[in-house]
Order: structure tokens, then C-alpha cells, then sequence
């Protein structure tokens, strides 16, 4: 195994720089507390609204604060949860679409239904709901996300599960009786992962802008809370006045956008030939 | 084109018709609705507002619709003054029997409602009559305590009171709900619970049409009394976004923007400042944005506490600096505040300090905070960011002047309906960023609706006995010089026991493009400009 | 095929009513009373007695079933209850409100299909070509630049900047641009993506490297063969791109003070006006669901397998 | 006929040598069996007579088709091969064949990619191709999808339509693996009947050694990209000279039985 990563690392510069990067995330994002130039919650009221400049690459805030530590400092808040969110959705999503493409029937009617359920209410309610009933902390907005998700993720993993079951090698395999489960194993999820990667791979980002979305409609992180969603809201406000405080957010959530595509596709192509 | 081309092609385009025609299948029939042809002659000044204003449903009887269209179209009695002095409006005199009981209007000569009937005793009547009917006014000291009308002549009308009422004056000259509409508003015409039809006033403005969501036009009053209409139609266009009402500015969508009614970011303000397109006008305002204690707070009962927070707040590094002239709960705009009538906190970081010191509290070196008995000083501060977007960066300083002196801020920025659950009814908060009213709603009716303490109806923002039995002593008097000392005591007593923390005191802010002009600010926040008297200058 | 259909329908009326029971439970498990917030729009103190008196004007005061029932057979004779806060009847208000947001959600939907579709297929067809490499660049932009932002942008740039379109309300043709092409280029960057690595997956399936292997002319490789087995995966797309696409609506309308069902809808929210959110869910749901019932027949229609599958050859 | 000397294909970005100095060659109305095992780089090579090798790999070496180099072509050149002049058909029909498309369409399609007939021309020699390899009820089977067919039926039409443009050579690659005992007889013997009839040369690719014996006039051992022995069918079977050869030949079955119609049946060593 170890040979097939290194190849899988060093095959082409753009996933090298693309796994650099990431690793660069995750190094800064576990041992963020002592590796900001500046600390990212302090006001410095003299140092409002800079240009970025040498002391400050990234510029600094309405309040003084360097933007490049509170960026460093948001990676916890933005992109680990992120990955988690998206890692239950595929979870549940793989389980439910794959039971209800590949079982069909009234399981598959009714999963149908809640999924629909679950698409059609305005997701704002739902997140009012949960946050309002659980109180505030970010886990509960995540949680918010995760229900208001899988429905569309069960629903496409039914589709492709459903052109899996009609290929002949899936025919011959329940002719010769293998026990559905199996089936699915064997057969199905393989099949299906590389359209599934590639799904998730693309929502990355999303999460994140859903985050902002939330916090635009005023149900996002708390202040002083340095979450990338947050910052690219209040760089909204200093659109014209500061525009390098709603930029280097953005940037971020580019790159790492950006660097889970690349890596994405390269995995999904191994998928594929294995 | 071989065939199979054309048929995948027209499968495609198929499903797409079905999904099209599902889509648009309850659509109304006819073209996008294009603005009505233009009259040549009215040219249109443009206001940024934040809501829909409802215009089709404004009955002056009620709270619905905007504020700044219901001043625009209805006329007050009387009008409120700078510092709360009550001038002459459609009433040019009025007397005050000694009890309290009897208030004797004399009405202006020769004045019509926009649709020419004439404003006389018997429209006064029908407008209040029609008021005190509403059952949603009933907090109202009118509503409470009116006992009949009398209208000795056509230009005289007498309100008798079942009991001694102190706020008359004050609550006629207010925005809503008790200024005066034409009997042929409702229909059955003069009847006090007839179904409303259109607003039709005395005011400088009358509606012209309005379109839900998107816009409220006004035209000009020909019959108004008391300066010359505007030649101008006034159009209040909903934009519910601060960024779009700033942009919305600077391409000359719309010509008016701020206040109340619009409000622009105050971080967007440099983009105007010193550019010949635009021009600021600021003028004082009545509100101050505070913070409500709750004294549940095992912390919070404690004065010393509340004491050092007040110390500790620097305000003048509020909204950039703007707030350096903060000294107690009201703004010297506010009536019966005097320049030597309320005394303030002013910054003392130190002070603040011995003060909990000397409360008993520890300072632990490790967390930074302060401690007694082993819990370290921790407070959860609620606010909303939907109506005041600029709280969020006051909570953020605040937070951050908390823990200079040792004590752990933690910020909850709710979601608009969560928060006014917080300070009404589930009380989950230690401090709440409020505001104060505005106008002739201060201080009196402020202070009743928020720390009128009694067993039955506990005080929402604190609950002193003291101070509830002062608010008593103002309903008992209606000369101006007891009620005087009274607020004394009141501003006083407030200081003393440390009850808010005062926050900012804010400035009504407007901008407007540099061709409109003879811009004025009108008497009250809810009537924030005197539009019929702008000018637009090629 | 009419079985299939009437199966699908019954169910969809099935899910709707469930939706409204889960939308009634909802609105009574979140924060915030109505009666409060109306009454602290208006400046006055939300004490008990003034909040029971609107309680039990609109009926909340009874039970959680008995308000079901009572509005449930106010919706069978077609009306939905009048609003809290305007009290007017929800349906005169929807109305009112519906062709703006429906104009936007069905052009920013032709504008997207027509443009990513045909670029997703093309980029994976010119697989790692120029234009692929701007493609792929693009729709990750698109994926990463969070609505709101865009939309402001677009406001400054073509709006102020460059003063070109209206930025303000949906009064004539050229006020749909901008919002359009905010939804279109975020939902055409998540298209864009998912067209192309569908169409890189049956690029490089068997059939098309033995049709190619038959040396089958391009003309109609491309347009009839791929294009051919494409449609499941499109349809599968644009299928449950619905709620994203009404999602967006919300938040655009907001942007440019829209007078549609999304500000609508986000004012009802925030002021809890249970009818109107009521009424609008339903209203939005069965939209949704309609369309996702479309796009099964459209599965049915495109699928030979689903279709003829009980005709199988008997040696 | 078809000769090809010294194929070596390599991988670009890791060179590993996939296929290394190939060369055999097939005389018209001769049949070549390519024999190894999955891996030893036969459907490789059997890709790369079709200029069809996967992006990522490089080809060397001679090939030349009837007396023209082939080795140097491009796209276009190729497709006038493609199909016209070299017909192919492989081990999985059903996944040859376009899931959602009828297969008599899919067959008019092939002939107007190639020939300037109107679609009802196109249609009667699909019908009288299909006739050929002794398919029934033609009409229906025109408006079927390859789903509803079974294996053998799709093999079948797959042999019809590589044929249908008359080809010099046609390549097979393991078109019986996929299929029972019986169906792989009658396949092996429509094809042994169409190559005597159309004078037709073939590449048949197994990894059958027995199967290869019965139908090959030459047999080519390929073992990890090498030929590592060539020649008649009777001297490879008999006479075998490479020590890889006769391993081949000794794992075959213990047993084997006669069927009515004469072909062997055997169990063969998957």
C-alpha cells in the first residue's frame, strides 16, 4: 500500500502541491495556538483597517485584529467540521440510497418521501428549529446541515444505484443468488463510490458557504468566532471600505476547494482502475 | 443531423418544456408588470426604506405601516418639540384643568383633508373614538382612561378622563396611533369601527399607489395648511439589504437614504464623506442603545458588580469613536434631562477593579479573571444583529474591555425572533444589548414599560421598589416642575443602583445626492425629514 | 407506465401531507412567540394579557391537533388562513407575491441548463484541452464564492461601477439580469461539474470504445451515442437541483429586494406568521415535488430498462 | 495479410515495457490464435492493430495491414480501418453494444458512418447480416435493446456486426469466455463457418489452449509481453518447445466427453 500512495502523491505537481497544501492545514489547524504572528481575538484599535502590508500580509479587521492569525485560527472551525459533516452525510446518504435504489419497493417509496420531505422544507426553518431547540453551539448547526443534506445526496446515490442494478454483471450476480447484502458490497458500493467521492469532493466548499449563508441570515458562528463563513459575511459589509478582509476568507475557502477537487479526482481515478 | 441526434435532442428539450411549464403553470397571465408611464410633470424623489411599508393599509387608528408614511399622511393635534416642549399643531391652543381630568382643544381654522372634506371637532372625535375602539391600544394611558368627547362647537373638543392622565399631550403628538383621519376614510363614512378604505390625512402627503414589497408612492396634499406642497412625488422603495441601499445610492436609484427608516451601515459612511456627489446630514437623535442586567445573575445582584461593569466600559470606542459623549441612560436630547441631572460612570478601569476586590472577589493569575469562592465571573450577553447591525462589533468591544478587568464575556448573537424571547419571556440572558425609545415615548413611557416593578407584573429590564414608586409619582402630577424633580430622583436612583450599562448614544444619519436640496429634519425620529419641503436642483 | 405514475402521485400527495404536519410541528417547537414580536414591531410591552389577546384571535390558544384539523379543512376548501401580520388572507398575499420568484427560479433554470449543460459534456469531451482547464477552474470558483458576495459583486460591478442594469426590485426585463446570473453561475458551477465527470464516466464506458473501435463517425458518436446515455445522469442533475435552485431565489430576493416569495417567506419566518409559512411551504413543497415527479417520468421515459423490463426474450 | 514486427508498447509516465518486441503476422483466410494468460498483454496488443491504445501509452514497431504501414496513421487514417477493413468483437457483447439504443439502429448507424446508403439499404443488409449468424425474427430483434437479449444472442449480433462491412481480418478477443458450455460451441462454430465462407482471416485471442488447438491454423505464446513461441498449430500442440508452452499443455483437464454435435466439451482451467 505504501508504494501505491507515494506514486499517488508524486504523480503530477498539482496533487503535490494540492496535498501540501492540505497537510499545510491540518499541521496549522491542530497546532494553531502558538503559530499566529498576532492573537486573533485582541482589538487593537490602532491598527483598524490596514492595508495588508508586511506586518500584516492578510491586513487587519474593523476591530485591529491581524486577519492572517484569525484565518490561521479559523481552520478548526471551518474546515475539520466540514469534513465531518460531509463524512456523516456520505455515511447515511450511501447506506439509505443504496438500500432504497438496490431494494426498490415500499422501503424505496418511503425513503423517497422523507427525502422529499426533508428537500422541500425551507431549510432556514429547519435550522431555526434545531438551533432554537437545542440551544446554540455549533455542532447543533452542523447538525442542521447534515438534515437538511442527505435528502439530495440519498436521492442521486438512488439513481446511480439504480443504473448499477441494471448492469448484467449485477443481473447474474442476483440470478446466482448472492445475498443482497453482499451484492451490495461487492458490487454496488465499488461501483458507485467514484460518483459519490466526486460528489462530496465537490461540497466541500459548500459546507463552508453554507455556514455563511446561515450566519448571513443571522444563525451562524458567534462573534469572536474567526469561522472563515463569518469573516466572508463581515467582509460583505467592508465591501468597498476594505476589500482584502472579505477577499483572504474567500481565498481560503478557494484553495481548499480547490485542493479537495484535485485530490478528489485523482483518488476517484484510482478508484477506478483498482 | 443524423436521427438519433434529433431524438435524444427532442427528449431533452421535452422533459426541459415539462419542468418549464410546471414551473411558470401558475403564473398570471401578461407581460412583466413595466412601470407605469411617467407623468411627465411629477418628477420623483427616491427613499430608501427597510420594510414594506403597507402603504394600502395605513389607518391611523392602528400601528400598521411604516412610521415615516403614517407622519407623511396624517396630522398630530400637537407636536413634539425639541426636548419634549409640546407646540401647536392642528390644535393652535389647549388648556389642562387643574385635576388632570379635562383637556380642552381649540382647532385650526380652515383646514381640509386631502380629499377637500373639512377638518373640524367632529373628525377629532371620530378619530379618537375610532382609536380607543381598538382593543390593541389598550396600553395606552388615553385608551385607559378616556371617558367621552364632547365638541362644544365645530373648532372646539373637550376630553373628559375618568381619572387624573399625565401622558396626553405626549401620546397625541406621537406618530401612532392617535393623530387624525378623515371621517370618509372607512366606509360606512364617520363610523368608529367602519372598515378602513384609504388613508386619507391632513398631512403634506396623500398615496398615490403602492406596489406590496416593492414601493409606497406619495403625492403632495394640494389642500395642506401649513407650508406649500411639494411639486415632487415621494416614493418610498423597499430595499431590505444595508449593501444594496448603500450601492442602491451610489447609482442613483434612489436619492434618500438613513435614519431610522433606511439605516446605512456607519462603516459604509467614508465612501460619502468629502465627495461633492452626495451630502451627509446628521442630526441629534433621542435613542441610546443600552444593556439590560439581569439581576437573577448570582453576579449581577451583587451592585458592586454592576458597578465595575459600568466602570469598565470605555464608550467612546464605540462605533469608532463616535460614542465619546456618553454620560447616563438618556441622551441630553431626551426631556426633563437637564446638564446636571444624571449622573454617569465615566472609565475607570482601576476603580472597577477594587470595586470587585473590595466585593470579595479574587483575582486568579492563571485565568485572568476574577473569582469568588472558586467561580470564576462569567456572563452571557445576548443581542441582534437584524435590526442593529452594529452590535455585533459593540459586543465585540465590550468583550474585550470585560476581560481587561477580569471578567469572561460570552457573546450570543440570536437570531431576531430568539432574542426578543430572551427579553421578554425566557429571560436566558445576564446582559441584553436594548435601546431605548424615541421621542415623546421617553422617559416616562420608557421607563413604565420596562421597570415598572409590581408582584403581578414583574419589570422586564429591573425591579427596584423605589424606582416603581417614583414612576407612580409622575402619574399623579401634571405640572412640569414636580414631574421635574421627580425625574431627579428617577435619573438618580437609576445611576445609583447601577441598573443599565449605557452603551452609545446615536445620531440620526442621512445621505443624500447632492441635487436634492433644502434638506431639513423633521420634528420626531418617526417623521425623521420634512420631505414636502425638498427641492430637486438640475 | 400509468400505474407507475398514479403510484408516484399518491405517494407525492402522501409526502405533502406529511410536510404540512412536520412544518406545524416545526413552527411550534421553534423559539419566539408571535404575539410578541407583533407587538414589540409596534412599540408596545408584550405583557400576558395583550399576548392572549391575539393568542386567541388566531386560535392559538387551542390545542396542537385541534389547530391541525381546523387548518387542514380550511386548506380542503382552498383558502389558507389570513396572515398575523398583515391579516390578510395568505392566498391574496402569495399570489401577489408569486410571479416575480417564479419568473427568476425558471429563467436562472433555462439560463443554466443551457449553459453548463453543454459545457460539462464538451469540457469532458475535450478532456484536458484549455478549455476543460478554464472550465474546471471556473465551476470551482463558482463552488467557492458564497451567493450573497456574488451577488453584491455583481451589483458593484455592473450595477455602480458600470451602471448597465437596475440592481433595485423586478419592475421590468433587464432588473431579472443580474439575479439571474448570480443563481445561473453559482448552480451552473455545481452543473457544470457534475455533467462533466458523469460524461468523463461514459466517455470512457465499453460501448463507446468499441463504437469508436467500429469507427463510428464523430457526428454521431457525440450527439446521439453520448448523449444518449447521458440523460439518466442529467436528469438525475437537474432533478434535485429544484430546492437549490428555490434556495437561491430566497437569498437573491433578498439581495435585490426582490418583492417575491423569498423575501416574503424569510420576513414570515423571522416574524413566526405561522399561516404564511405555512401556506408557502406547502405552495413551495408541491412545486418541488411536482417537478421531481417530472423528472421520474423523465427516468421512466429515458431508461429503456426501466421500461421494457418485464419484456424479456424467452429462449 | 496483417504483418507486425517488433510491437513494443510501453506506459509514459512510469515506462514500464507492457508489450516488448512483438512480431507475427496472419495470411488471408488464415486464423492466428494469441494465446496467455489475463495480464500477458494480448488485448493490449489486439488494441493496438486498432490504433486504440489507451492515453498514457506508447506504441513502437511495425505494422503493416494488406502490403499499407499502418504504424504511422492518424485519426482519419484509422477510421478507414476501423470497422471497414478490420472488424472486432469482444469477450462482454451486452457492454459492446449501446445500453439505450435499439440494435438495429445501432447497425444502420455503422453502416452510414462508412458507406453513402439510405437507412432503408442500411436496414436490409442489417436484416440479411443478421439472418446470417443465423438469428430469428429479425424485426423484433432490429427494435430490441441488447438487455432483453441473452448472452449468446448478443455475441451473435456483435459477429454481425463486425462483419457487416466485409472486413479482410477480424480480430476476436476471448468472445467465448463469457459464455456456457453450449452457447460457446455454436459460437465457435458460426465463426469457424463464416472465416471458411468469406475467405476471412482472423486473431483470435484466448487464454484456452484447447480451444485455440481446434480452431488455429497458427498459435503465438505470449507470456509477460513476450511471444516466447510461435508456429503451426499442430507443432505448438505437439511438439511443444518452450517450457511455458508445455506447462499450458499439462494443466489442461484429466477428462473430456464427446457432445451430439461433435464439439468437445471439456472443463476448462479458469
Amino acid at each position: 500500500m505504501k508504494k501505491r500512495f507515494t506514486s499517488f502523491a508524486f504523480e503530477n505537481k498539482w496533487t503535490t502541491a494540492a496535498l501540501l497544501f492540505l497537510t499545510g492545514l491540518l499541521i496549522v489547524g491542530i497546532l494553531a495556538s502558538w503559530l499566529h504572528p498576532f492573537d486573533p481575538y485582541e482589538p487593537n484599535y490602532e491598527a483598524k483597517l490596514q492595508h495588508p502590508s508586511l506586518a500584516h500580509p492578510f491586513g487587519t479587521d474593523y476591530l485591529g485584529r491581524d486577519l492572517l492569525s484569525r484565518v490561521l485560527a479559523g481552520i478548526p472551525y471551518s474546515v475539520f467540521p466540514a469534513l465531518i459533516v460531509l463524512g456523516l452525510v456520505m455515511v447515511i446518504s450511501l447506506v439509505l440510497g443504496t438500500l432504497s435504489g438496490f431494494y426498490g419497493g415500499r422501503l424505496d417509496m418511503l425513503l423517497m418521501s422523507v427525502a422529499d420531505l426533508f428537500t422541500a422544507v425551507p431549510n432556514l426553518l429547519l435550522t431555526i428549529v434545531i438551533i432554537g431547540f437545542l440551544g446554540f453551539g455549533m455542532e447543533n448547526v452542523y447538525a442542521a446541515i447534515l438534515l437538511s443534506w442527505w435528502a439530495k445526496y440519498v436521492r442521486i446515490i438512488r439513481g446511480l444505484v439504480h443504473d448499477v442494478k441494471k448492469e448484467p454483471y449485477m443481473l447474474s450476480s442476483r440470478v446466482s443468488g448472492s445475498f443482497g447484502f453482499h451484492a451490495i458490497r461487492r458490487h454496488v458500493v465499488p461501483n458507485v463510490m467514484p460518483q459519490v467521492l466526486t460528489l462530496i469532493i465537490l461540497d466541500v466548499s459548500r459546507v463552508i458557504l453554507t455556514l455563511s449563508g446561515l450566519s448571513f441570515l443571522g444563525l451562524g458562528a458567534q462573534p469572536p468566532s474567526p469561522e472563515w463563513g463569518v469573516m466572508l459575511l463581515d467582509g460583505k459589509n467592508y465591501l468597498q471600505i476594505a476589500p482584502w478582509m472579505g477577499f483572504f476568507p474567500g481565498l481560503m475557502i478557494f484553495a481548499t476547494a480547490v485542493a479537495f477537487q484535485i485530490c478528489g479526482e485523482k483518488l476517484r481515478s484510482r478508484f477506478q482502475l483498482s | 443531423m443524423s436521427k438519433s441526434f434529433k431524438r435524444s435532442a427532442i427528449t431533452i428539450s421535452t422533459i426541459l418544456l415539462l419542468l418549464l411549464a410546471a414551473c411558470s403553470s401558475q403564473t398570471e397571465p401578461g407581460p412583466a408588470s413595466t412601470n407605469k408611464p411617467e407623468a411627465p410633470a411629477a418628477k420623483r424623489i427616491t427613499v430608501a426604506v427597510t420594510q414594506d411599508s403597507k402603504g394600502d393599509r395605513i389607518d391611523a387608528s392602528t400601528y400598521n405601516g411604516a412610521r415615516a408614511v403614517h407622519s407623511a399622511i396624517y396630522d398630530p393635534l400637537v407636536e413634539f418639540g425639541e426636548g419634549g416642549k409640546i407646540g401647536p399643531g392642528l390644535a393652535t391652543a389647549w388648556e389642562v384643568s387643574e385635576d388632570g381630568k379635562t383637556y380642552t382643544f381649540h382647532l385650526r381654522e380652515g383646514v381640509q383633508f386631502s380629499d377637500g372634506s373639512e377638518f373640524n371637532a367632529e373628525s377629532v372625535k371620530f378619530s379618537l373614538a375610532r382609536t380607543v375602539a381598538n382593543e390593541e391600544n389598550a396600553s395606552l394611558e388615553i385608551a385607559r382612561k378616556l371617558d367621552k368627547v364632547e365638541t362644544p362647537d365645530t373648532h372646539t373638543v373637550v376630553l373628559q378622563f375618568k381619572e387624573m392622565a399625565t401622558q396626553v399631550l405626549l401620546e397625541l403628538s406621537q406618530a401612532r396611533p392617535f393623530r387624525i383621519m378623515s371621517p370618509n376614510a372607512v366606509n360606512p363614512a364617520g363610523a368608529a369601527d367602519g372598515e378602513f378604505v384609504k388613508p386619507i390625512g391632513t398631512g403634506p402627503w396623500q398615496l398615490d399607489s403602492f406596489k406590496e414589497g416593492a414601493e409606497t408612492v406619495l403625492t403632495a396634499n394640494e389642500h395642506y395648511w401649513k407650508e406649500k406642497p411639494s411639486p415632487y412625488k415621494l416614493v418610498f422603495k423597499v430595499i431590505t439589504d444595508p449593501q444594496a441601499r448603500v450601492l442602491a445610492l451610489q447609482n442613483g436609484e434612489i436619492d434618500i437614504a438613513g435614519g431610522e427608516v433606511g439605516n446605512i451601515p456607519y462603516e459604509s459612511l467614508p465612501i460619502f464623506e468629502n465627495n461633492a456627489k452626495y451630502k451627509i446630514e446628521q442630526h441629534a437623535s433621542t435613542m441610546s442603545y443600552f444593556m439590560v442586567i439581569n439581576q437573577k445573575n448570582s453576579f449581577l445582584a451583587d451592585k458592586s458588580v454592576r458597578q465595575a461593569i459600568n466602570l469598565g466600559t470605555d464608550t467612546s470606542k464605540m462605533m469608532n469613536g463616535q460614542g465619546a459623549d456618553v454620560s447616563g441612560l438618556f441622551q441630553s436630547t431626551v426631556a426633563f434631562v437637564t446638564p446636571t441631572n444624571q449622573p454617569s460612570y465615566s472609565f475607570d478601569p482601576d476603580k472597577a477593579k477594587q470595586l470587585l476586590e473590595a466585593a470579595g472577589f479574587q483575582w486568579n493569575a492563571g485565568s485572568k479573571q476574577y473569582e469568588k469562592d472558586g467561580k470564576p465571573i462569567q456572563l452571557r450577553l445576548v443581542i441582534q444583529t437584524e435590526e442593529y447591525p452594529e452590535w455585533k462589533e459593540m459586543a465585540e468591544i465590550f468583550q474585550s474591555e470585560m476581560k481587561n478587568i477580569g471578567i469572561k464575556v460570552e457573546i450570543a448573537n440570536l437570531e431576531r425572533a430568539a432574542y426578543y424571547d430572551a427579553l421578554w419571556t425566557n429571560k436566558e440572558y445576564d446582559l441584553l444589548l436594548y435601546r431605548t425609545y424615541t421621542d415623546a415615548q421617553l422617559p416616562y413611557r420608557f421607563l413604565t414599560s420596562l421597570f415598572y416593578h409590581t408582584d403581578k407584573t414583574p419589570g422586564v429590564a429591573y425591579q427596584d421598589a423605589a424606582l416603581t414608586q417614583q414612576l407612580d409619582g409622575i402619574a399623579k402630577t401634571t405640572s412640569p416642575a414636580e414631574q421635574q424633580a421627580i425625574f431627579d430622583r428617577i435619573f438618580a436612583r437609576l445611576h445609583e443602583e447601577a441598573m443599565t450599562v449605557p452603551v452609545y448614544y446615536t445620531k440620526q444619519t442621512f445621505i443624500h445626492s447632492s441635487k436634492i436640496g433644502n434638506f431639513a429634519f423633521g420634528d420626531i425620529e418617526d417623521n425623521p425629514v420634512k420631505w414636502h419641503q425638498l427641492t430637486i436642483e438640475e | 407506465m400509468l400505474r407507475y405514475a398514479i403510484g408516484r402521485l399518491a405517494l407525492l400527495v402522501f409526502t405533502l401531507f406529511l410536510l404540512t404536519l412536520f412544518v406545524f410541528a416545526l413552527m411550534r417547537l421553534a423559539p419566539g412567540n408571535p404575539a410578541a414580536l407583533l407587538l414589540q414591531g409596534i412599540g408596545a410591552v408584550p405583557d400576558e394579557s395583550l399576548i392572549a389577546l391575539y393568542e386567541h384571535k388566531w386560535g392559538l390558544d387551542q390545542s396542537f391537533v385541534q389547530q391541525y384539523v381546523t387548518w387542514l379543512l380550511e386548506l380542503l376548501q382552498g383558502h389558507l388562513g389570513s396572515s398575523f401580520v398583515t391579516g390578510q388572507p395568505v392566498t391574496k398575499e402569495i399570489a401577489s407575491r408569486l410571479q416575480p420568484t417564479l419568473l427568476l427560479i425558471a429563467s436562472s433554470f433555462i439560463v443554466t441548463v443551457l449553459f453548463s449543460v453543454p459545457l460539462g459534456i464538451v469540457s469532458a469531451i475535450r478532456e484536458n484541452t484549455l478549455l476543460d482547464r478554464i472550465v474546471y477552474g471556473g465551476s470551482v470558483l463558482g463552488l467557492s464564492v458564497p451567493l450573497y458576495w456574488l451577488a453584491i459583486l455583481l451589483m458593484l460591478g455592473f450595477g455602480v461601477l458600470w451602471p448597465l442594469f437596475p440592481i433595485i426590485g423586478s419592475g421590468s426585463a433587464n432588473h431579472y439580469v443580474l439575479p439571474v446570473a448570480a443563481i445561473s453561475l453559482i448552480q451552473g458551477a455545481y452543473f457544470v461539474r457534475m455533467i462533466r465527470s458523469f460524461t468523463l464516466e461514459y466517455k470512457h464506458s465499453f460501448f463507446m470504445e468499441a463504437a469508436r473501435a467500429r469507427g463510428l463517425r464523430r457526428r454521431i458518436l457525440y450527439p446521439s451515442y453520448l448523449l444518449r446515455s447521458m440523460l439518466i445522469p442529467v436528469l438525475t442533475v437537474v432533478g434535485t437541483s429544484f430546492s437549490g435552485f428555490f434556495g437561491a431565489a430566497v437569498m437573491i430576493e433578498n439581495v435585490f429586494s426582490f418583492p417575491g416569495l423569498g423575501t416574503y417567506m424569510l420576513d414570515m419566518i423571522y416574524n413566526r406568521d405561522f399561516p404564511a409559512i405555512q401556506g408557502c411551504s406547502l405552495l413551495v413543497a408541491a412545486v418541488i415535488f411536482v417537478l421531481n415527479f417530472v423528472t421520474d417520468l423523465g427516468y421512466y421515459a429515458a431508461d429503456p430498462r426501466v421500461r421494457l423490463d418485464k419484456q424479456r426474450w424467452e429462449l | 495479410m496483417l504483418e507486425v514486427h517488433g510491437l513494443t508498447i510501453t506506459a509514459k509516465d512510469t515506462n514500464r515495457v507492457l508489450v516488448r518486441d512483438s512480431s507475427f503476422s496472419v495470411d488471408a483466410g488464415e486464423t492466428l490464435c494469441l494465446i496467455g494468460e489475463s495480464g500477458s498483454g494480448k488485448t493490449l496488443t489486439g488494441k493496438a492493430l486498432l490504433g486504440m491504445l489507451p492515453d498514457g501509452l506508447l506504441m513502437a514497431g511495425e505494422l503493416s495491414f494488406g502490403g499499407e504501414v499502418m504504424s504511422g496513421y492518424g485519426k482519419k487514417e484509422w477510421r478507414q480501418v476501423r470497422g471497414r477493413r478490420i472488424g472486432v468483437i469482444y469477450q462482454h457483447p451486452e457492454q459492446a453494444l449501446h445500453p439505450a439504443i435499439p440494435i438495429g439502429r445501432q447497425l444502420v448507424d455503422l453502416l452510414r458512418s462508412h458507406l453513402p446508403v439510405t437507412r432503408h439499404a442500411a436496414e436490409a443488409s442489417a436484416r440479411a447480416m443478421l439472418d446470417k449468424v443465423s438469428l430469428k425474427d429479425t424485426d423484433r430483434l432490429m427494435k430490441s435493446y441488447p438487455f432483453q437479449l441473452s448472452g449468446g444472442m448478443n455475441q451473435r449480433v456483435m459477429v454481425a456486426m463486425a462483419l457487416l462491412l466485409k472486413p479482410e481480418l477480424l480480430i476476436a478477443d476471448e468472445p467465448t469466455s463469457a459464455l456456457d458450455v453450449t452457447t460457446q460451441s455454436e459460437i465457435i462454430a458460426l465463426l469457424q463457418g463464416l472465416v471458411a465462407e468469406e475467405q476471412l482471416s482472423m486473431l483470435f485471442i484466448t487464454h484456452d489452449l484447447l480451444l485455440a488447438g481446434e480452431l488455429a491454423d497458427t498459435i503465438a505464446v505470449m507470456k509477460q509481453g513476450e511471444i516466447v513461441e510461435q508456429g503451426t498449430a499442430a507443432a505448438v500442440m505437439h511438439r511443444p518447445k518452450h517450457a511455458y508452452t508445455k506447462q499450458l499443455l499439462n494443466c489442461r483437464s484429466s477428462f473430456r466427453f464427446t457432445s451430439e454435435e461433435g464439439a468437445y466439451l471439456y472443463v476448462g482451467n479458469r
